[in-house]
């Protein structure tokens, strides 16, 4: 049996970051031709180390071998000349280019454009082609969805001729058909050879695709195992140190009165076009609504309408009764104050203020709350004890209320966010994709939340891409497809085809129930 | 008649007016489309105009005095490129920084060289760039309108005007066309994603700001050597501010920069025309107002016509890699 | 192992006092180094300049007092430029705001000189807050509502204030018994305290405001991190997006910061019309407004930071003028190219020394062991 | 031994190529012919001209010039505060008893070389370019625009001025555009009152060959040819007179008139203009300057209207 060199071999890789040890010591072996996940929590130090292989970080010591040969790494460029190509969880793309020139950027091949140019869209016609992905070579990055966003991010690794091809949390913000449309290309790359390395946050994905996972808790490697000899829960317990619920335990709902009411809702923006199209839907409390849908369907406009961020064009929204369409009080200030919490879809962009320290972004939204007033000033020391206790109840880490936002890792922002949101006791409260991004432990706390609120009688309307967490959380599941909700079935009819198909836009009942089992 | 010559005067005076406007604001395209805020334009034209004039002086050449002001330029150039992008020092205190020290050293350097009281010898002959007659100007003066045009409105300025007219297709050639213009654009955008192209940012930007250097080197050198004929103290007289402004209120594009910058011009060139004016109605208008007629023509236009800008996403923001 | 542990020690943590108080010194240091060089070069004494330098901004109570009421100009500019930063604006139009703010005093001293001292002395400082603001509110309200770049208009504005003052100076305020685009000297009831008229110092122009800059000082800084609407403010300068999401209007904070802004940098006019000159006149920014952006940036935005830059620039202007008076071989233009060369190197190459500063003082305090979290 | 003049300028500097500039050529001829060195100092700050004067008076400085109207109220303060002190502001009256205050009459010499210009004018428009509006300058452009029609009541002057900030003393690219834009319209002859604008100014007529008038000192050596002449304004022998007699002890407070009749103000002739100012043009201009001297021409004083 002759010895195959691995793909990629780490040996002993260290990096810090000021206090943080980010990676100690982490020995890692990757074979040629497969596909290895590498799983752990958030701020595990996933990132960090491919970021190392990629010559992005240069590790305090340590060294790589790629096919066997040590390679000297230190920046970019003499990773992607050993044939490693790097998808980045934050796209590395330029929003204001096309496709094309991002994928040639850097590898141009002549000071005059046009050549390289030419010479690319042959070699990316023929990429397209060969790995299944398809995209406009034309348009502009920018007006892309993320999905092929991230197309174009392999494709820039492929052009570069990569054989090693590292793709950090690529489904975070991906469709579960884009996933899927993402593993099929995965697949066929490894059947052309190559090697990839898939860093997830989900197990599911790990069993479906993998060949070997290894897996990572602070800073360090602690379990290497074959996909076909592991199950979701040992890889779970392996990840977080303890065993994992994967499953959300809840009761039966017992909806009452109705505390959110939509009707006719339509939305048009900025462009002229109609986002929202006479959306009628209805929360009751003590349940919780999930909205599920490819993204960009109209959820985001539906939860920024009903959050008062964008005004409508028609309709009405009743909250505990209260008409708010054409309502001087339809702002996002005075909806908080008649007890809504908005959990929004992106933390970064709305969430947070990724500047301001952890007290700081406890009271975003809430600034004027006489909670957090004392007379003119600011009550600092409420501030700071708000956000303790929130960190305590949701064992945010790391737990200085004074630390800025932006060092916490995604998960602990989120947790951040949630507590915000929830700890004020709305009565109604909006949450956007509760998970993006949040490793599983994490995952298990946010769904429990929601369900002891969902059971204090709240109303809570929950816009989720996954799937799978809209049916095991929400009580009834609304689809949205081009901005009209498709349908509203109850969670305990629904199976992923069904809700498959009526994302796909589909309303005809006969369909859908010869769909069913 | 008499008014459409007064018209093509008055353009042809915008074009002069517009030259180191036009070169200043193409400079500065270059850096802050890179990312990197260059407020120090004044100071760049400013060096450049001295470093030019003084060595037109000594040496009789206007070709090695613009020698002399663009290598002067360059140096600011690094020295912003030193801060900002080496030390991630703040851009905008870079680049006052700069303006202040040059508007200090080039009377102070000026009085030590010449005793002129901070300026230089008043330049003449082939120390100074001269009026370049196009082919047949003097034949086509006398065909109505077209040749009227051609020469005085096209012929008769002096090479840096033409430098200048060429700058604009040049620039727009190399942003948008040329490997080095996709990185330039690409590393005021987004920095990250050159870096991970494997293109190394801080390099990138040293070449950027040598391009502004090297362009606002000849808009100094404008001002002392072809336009005027010498240095004197504070001769640049904020255009390096005007022609930030006209890069902005172009949009970091081109040619909407081009038009901005005519547009400043032609303002000025009226402004003098009208000033003093009897208009119907208003009667004459207190001076200070004609003066003032640029700056308000520009803010309304900017309010009634030029939409939100989309500055270069990455202006401003040292490169930090470990975000 | 061991070894390995103190490769990767975690560096020592660097005290307050290296970035705090080495750096910047470190910083002056080197600017002055550059400084004497071109004092060498044109044929002086670079040490006997240093210390003309620091004895005329200190040497003598005279001094302290033309080196703090410079100071008064830095801070009320600084504050100006640094709350606009806070929303993530940038006001070039401090030199206009300030000729508005003096206007705004020069009226109300010239034609309501007849109300009671303890009236119009408020009143004329309110007038300059307001014709500051009022200055600032037409290219904040450009960019809330028509995305107009502030950066152009507050240029803009600068030159059309200039022209402003000098019509107005020179066609209705001036002086109908002088030459001069000058008005008239105010009546004596408009104009506010001097520092000598009550301490026993010499004569400067050091008046109340300097006391009044210390105070809204304070205030800026209970404004910006202790109220809700400073708050407000810097939520939409860092992410204008969340501000919507927290139901935070980013035009209603463009515009309260910018007219604060605008009369923050208004009240240059308090201290150079009010409180010295007692008249109307032209030029009496003298570029305070400019040199404002460094002080903001050099004090990072922050009250006590925006004191320490603006003393330093007073500091360098009384300093500066005493080594213009004594040395003859410097002149007006070796005292900009001083000046340049501390803004070069205490603001934009702040960051040249520190990293070898911290790697020195880790040497001599060795390496800490600090496991991650 | 124990004299010590001592001089202020002003904000535009010694070097600013007019009004400044003259002054301390002045103060340089004093200290060559007598050897005796002087003070000086140049504001930067407006708060700086008070701060200037008096810290001239401590230094124990026999006499201080302050240069420019702008300097009225800080020669006040300080003259009021040393009383001993020896004060001489120049184109401003200050009234107090140590202070002498030394006012040019600047339009009679503008009258003058407007006559000129209008001599020399084929076109019949001239022009002017001066600094900053202010009334100063407007004195210099009326006794220009007198003179002109004095000599020719048909011509026409176009007046520009050059901008609303301090910047318009030194911009000469704006001067050399404001100039081109007088001679598109017809002009031939401009004479500026601009300071260092007034380069770009003279630049621009020698360029264009047409003529241009200098102004405060003689500057027609600047571009031999094209400079018609220059209207004097003797700052230069007024700072050299006053330190003389204040060395010699005849210094006098007071009001000092510095018109044709003192040779205050005038015309040059010299080697550079002798080929373009015609002795036509001379003649003209002496029998102008006879009749303003003994008052058959009344040239009007913007600072009286
Ligand atoms: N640039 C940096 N500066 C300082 N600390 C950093 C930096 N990058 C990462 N860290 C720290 O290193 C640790 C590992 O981060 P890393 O991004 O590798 O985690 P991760 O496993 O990718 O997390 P996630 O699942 O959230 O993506 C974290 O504690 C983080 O705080
Ligand atoms: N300046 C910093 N100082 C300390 N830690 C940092 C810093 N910047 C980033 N980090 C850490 O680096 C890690 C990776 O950052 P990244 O932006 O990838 O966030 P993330 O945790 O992956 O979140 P998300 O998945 O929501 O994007 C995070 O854990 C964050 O805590
Ligand atoms: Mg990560
Ligand atoms: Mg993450």
């Amino acid at each position: 049996m002759t010895i195959e060199a691995p793909a990629l071999e780490l040996r002993r890789i260290n990096k810090r970051f000021g206090p943080v040890h980010a990676n100690k010591d982490i020995t890692l072996s990757v074979n040629r031709g497969s596909i290895h996940g590498i799983i752990g929590e958030n701020g595990a130090g996933k990132s960090t180390l491919m970021s190392i292989v990629y010559g992005f970080y240069q590790a305090d010591s340590g060294e790589i071998f790629v096919n066997g040969n040590l390679c000297d790494i230190d920046n970019p460029q003499s990773s992607i000349a050993a044939g490693i190509g790097m998808v980045h969880q934050h796209f590395m793309l330029v929003d204001t280019f096309s496709v094309l020139e991002n994928v040639i950027l850097g590898v141009e091949g002549g000071f005059k454009l046009a050549d390289g140019l030419s010479k690319a869209r042959i070699e990316l016609e023929r990429l397209e082609k060969e790995y299944a992905l398809d995209v406009n070579v034309d348009a502009i990055v920018g007006d892309l969805p993320v999905g092929l966003r991230q197309r174009v991010e392999i494709l820039k690794a492929l052009y570069r001729g990569a054989e090693i091809l590292i793709l950090d949390e690529p489904t975070g913000v991906l469709t579960p058909q884009e996933a899927d449309h993402l593993f099929r290309i995965l697949d066929i790359l490894r059947d052309q050879g190559k090697t990839v390395i898939l860093i997830t946050h989900k197990l599911r994905e790990i069993m479906a695709i993998t060949d070997a996972v290894s897996v990572m808790r602070r800073g360090e490697m602690v379990a290497h195992v074959e996909t076909a000899n592991t199950n979701r829960e040992q890889l779970a317990e392996l990840m977080v140190g303890r065993s994992v619920l994967l499953h959300v335990e809840k009761e039966p709902a017992t909806p009452t009165e109705t505390l959110l009411e939509i009707k006719n809702l339509n939305y048009i923006d900025a462009d002229g076009v109609g986002r929202l199209r006479d959306v009628s839907l209805d929360v009751k409390a003590g349940e919780i609504l999930g909205i599920a849908g490819v993204s960009g369907n109209g959820q985001s406009e539906l939860l920024e309408v009903l959050g008062g961020i964008l005004a409508p064009a028609s309709g009405s929204i009743r909250y505990k009764g209260q008409e708010m369409c054409g309502s001087q009080k339809f702002t996002a200030r005075n909806l908080r104050k008649i007890g809504l919490g908005h959990v929004p879809e992106d933390r970064h962009r709305s969430g947070l203020v990724l500047s301001f320290s952890a007290n700081e972004c406890t009271i975003l939204g809430y600034q004027d709350s006489p909670e957090y007033n004392n007379g003119l000033r600011l009550d600092q020391r409420a501030m700071i004890n708000a956000c303790e206790t929130y960190i305590e109840k949701f064992d945010v880490r790391p737990t200085d209320p004074m630390l800025k936002v932006s060092g916490f890792s995604g998960g602990n922002q989120q947790k951040l966010v949630l507590a915000r949101e929830m700890e004020q006791d709305p009565d109604v409260l909006l949450v956007g994709q509760p998970t993006r991004g949040v490793d599983i432990g994490a995952i298990e706390f946010i769904h429990n939340q929601l369900i002891k609120m969902r059971d204090a009688r709240k109303a809570i309307l929950v816009v989720s891409v996954e799937i799978d967490e809209v049916m095991s959380i929400a009580d009834r599941i609304a689809v949205m497809f081009d901005g009209e909700v498709v349908g509203v079935i109850d969670s305990k009819d629904a199976t992923e085809t069904k809700l498959g198909l009526m994302m796909a836009g589909i309303r005809d009942t006969d369909a859908l129930d010869k769909a069913a089992p | 008649m008499e008014s459409f010559q007064l018209t093509i005067l008055m353009l042809d005076a915008t074009l002069r007016v517009a030259t180191p406007l036009v070169l200043a604001a193409l400079a500065g395209m270059f850096s802050e489309r890179a990312g990197v805020v260059d407020i120090g334009l004044e100071g760049k034209m400013l060096g450049a105009a001295f470093a030019a004039a003084a060595v037109a002086a000594v040496s009789g050449s206007a070709w090695v005095g613009l020698g002399a002001g663009i290598l002067t330029s360059l140096m600011l150039s690094a020295l912003h490129a030193y801060a900002c992008v080496t030390h991630k020092g703040n851009q905008v205190v870079s680049g006052m920084a700069i303006n202040i020290v040059v508007a200090g050293l080039a009377p102070t350097l000026g009085f030590a060289w010449f005793k002129m009281g901070g300026q230089t010898p008043s330049l003449n002959g082939d120390a100074r760039f001269r009026s370049i007659e196009l082919p047949f100007a003097e034949a086509a003066q006398n065909i109505p309108v077209i040749g009227y045009i051609y020469a005085e409105l096209i012929s008769g300025h002096n090479i840096i005007v033409y430098m200048a007219a060429a700058a604009v297709p040049i620039t727009a050639w190399i942003l948008y066309r040329t490997r080095f213009g996709l990185r330039v654009r690409a590393v005021g955008e987004n920095p990250h994603a050159v870096d991970t192209a494997g293109i190394s940012v801080d390099l990138m930007r040293y070449k950027a700001l040598a391009v502004t250097g090297f362009m606002c080197g000849i808009a100094g050198t404008y001002l002392s050597t072809a336009h005027g004929a010498g240095f004197i103290r504070d001769m640049t007289a904020g255009k390096g501010y005007l022609a930030l402004a006209a890069l902005i209120f172009g949009k970091w594009k081109p040619v909407p920069t081009l038009i901005a910058c005519l547009l400043f011009a032609f303002t000025d060139a009226a402004q003098a025309r009208l000033q003093g004016v009897e208009l119907p109605i208003v009667g004459t208008i207190p001076v200070q107002f004609i003066q003032a007629l640029p700056y308000i023509l520009t803010v309304l236009l900017l309010a009634g016509f030029v939409g939100k800008a989309h500055p270069p996403k990455a202006i401003g923001e040292p490169y930090i890699k470990e975000r | 192992m061991a070894e390995a542990k103190i490769k990767f020690g975690t560096p020592a943590k660097i005290p307050g006092w290296i970035n705090y108080a080495v750096v910047p010194i470190v910083n002056l240091i080197a600017a002055f180094l550059i400084s004497g060089i071109v004092i060498i070069i044109i044929g002086d004494d670079p040490i006997k300049a240093l210390e003309v330098l620091f004895y005329g901004a200190f040497g003598y109570p005279e001094a302290i007092g033309y080196t703090l009421y410079y100071t008064t100009n830095f801070i009320f500019t600084g504050l100006a430029v640094a709350i606009a930063f806070h929303c993530g604006l940038f006001n070039i139009g401090a030199e206009g705001q300030a000729i508005l703010g003096g206007l705004g005093v020069g009226l109300i001293a010239l034609y309501f000189d007849w109300l009671p001292i303890w009236l119009i002395i408020p009143m004329a400082m309110i007038a300059a807050a307001i014709f500051g603001a009022g200055w600032a509110y037409i290219p904040a309200y450009l960019q809330a509502k028509r995305g107009s770049h502030i950066v152009i208009t507050t240029i803009m504005f600068n030159f059309i204030a200039a022209a402003l003052a000098t019509y107005l100076l020179v066609e209705v305020l001036i002086d109908p018994n002088g030459q001069s685009p000058e008005s008239r000297e105010f009546a004596e009831t408009t104009w506010l305290p001097f520092f000598h008229e009550y301490l026993t110092m010499p004569k400067t122009p050091l008046n109340l405001s300097f006391i009044y800059a210390l105070i809204l000082s304070a205030c800026f800084y209970f404004f910006v991190w202790h109220t809700r609407w400073g708050y407000e403010i810097r939520v939409v300068g860092q992410n204008e997006t969340a501000a919507r999401y927290a139901g935070i209007s980013p035009a209603k904070n463009i515009i309260l910061a910018m007219m604060l802004s605008g009369a923050l940098a208004g009240f240059v006019g308090v201290n150079e019309i009010q409180g010295v000159q007692h008249r109307l006149i032209l030029d009496f920014t003298g570029g305070y407004g400019f040199v404002g952006i460094a002080v903001a940036l050099m004090g990072r935005n922050h009250p006590v930071g925006i004191f320490l830059a603006a003393l330093l620039f007073g500091a360098l202007y009384q300093g500066g003028s005493e080594l213009a008076f004594e040395m003859r071989s410097i002149n007006k233009e070796m005292i900009v190219v001083i000046q340049g060369l501390i803004i070069l190197f205490s603001g934009a190459l702040e960051h040249m020394f520190r990293p070898k500063i911290e790697a020195v003082y880790r040497r001599i305090v060795g390496p800490q062991i600090v496991e991650a979290p | 031994d124990d004299f010590k003049p001592a001089i202020v300028f002003d904000m535009g500097g010694k070097f600013d190529k007019s009004f400044n500039e003259a002054a301390y050529n002045g103060a340089e001829k004093f200290k060559k012919d007598t050897g005796v060195d002087y003070m000086e100092f140049e504001v930067t700050q407006v708060s700086q001209r008070e701060q200037a004067a008096k810290r001239m008076a401590r230094k124990d400085a026999s006499i201080v010039i302050a240069m420019g109207f702008a300097q009225a109220s800080a020669v006040e303060k300080a003259a009021k505060e040393n009383p001993d002190t020896k004060f001489t502001i120049i184109d401003m009256v200050v009234d107090l008893p140590n202070v002498q205050s030394i006012v040019f009459r600047e339009e009679q010499g503008s009258f003058l070389v407007g006559i000129a210009a209008a001599m020399a004018s084929k076109t019949g428009k001239v022009g002017f370019v001066g600094g900053m509006d202010i009334p100063l300058i407007r004195k210099f452009a009326l006794g220009y625009k007198e003179g002109v029609m004095y000599a020719n009541p048909n011509a026409e002057v176009i007046e520009n001025m050059t901008g609303t900030t301090p910047a318009a003393w030194n911009d000469p690219t704006k001067g050399g555009e404001l100039a081109r834009s007088q001679f598109d319209r017809g002009a031939d002859v401009v004479f500026a009152a601009a300071g260092g604008t007034g380069i770009g100014v003279y630049q621009s007529a020698a360029d264009a060959k047409k003529y241009a008038i200098g102004v405060d000192s003689n500057q027609d050596h600047l571009q031999p040819g094209t400079m018609l002449t220059s209207m004097l304004k003797r700052v230069d022998v007024a700072v050299y007179d006053t330190f003389t007699a204040a060395k010699n002890g005849t210094w006098e407070p007071g009001i000092k008139v510095l018109g044709l009749k003192e040779d205050g103000v005038g015309f040059s002739v010299d080697k550079w203009n002798k080929d373009i100012l015609t002795p036509e043009m001379i003649a003209a201009m002496d029998k102008a300057k006879a009749d303003i001297i003994s008052g058959k021409i009344k040239v009007t004083n913007y600072m009286d209207r």
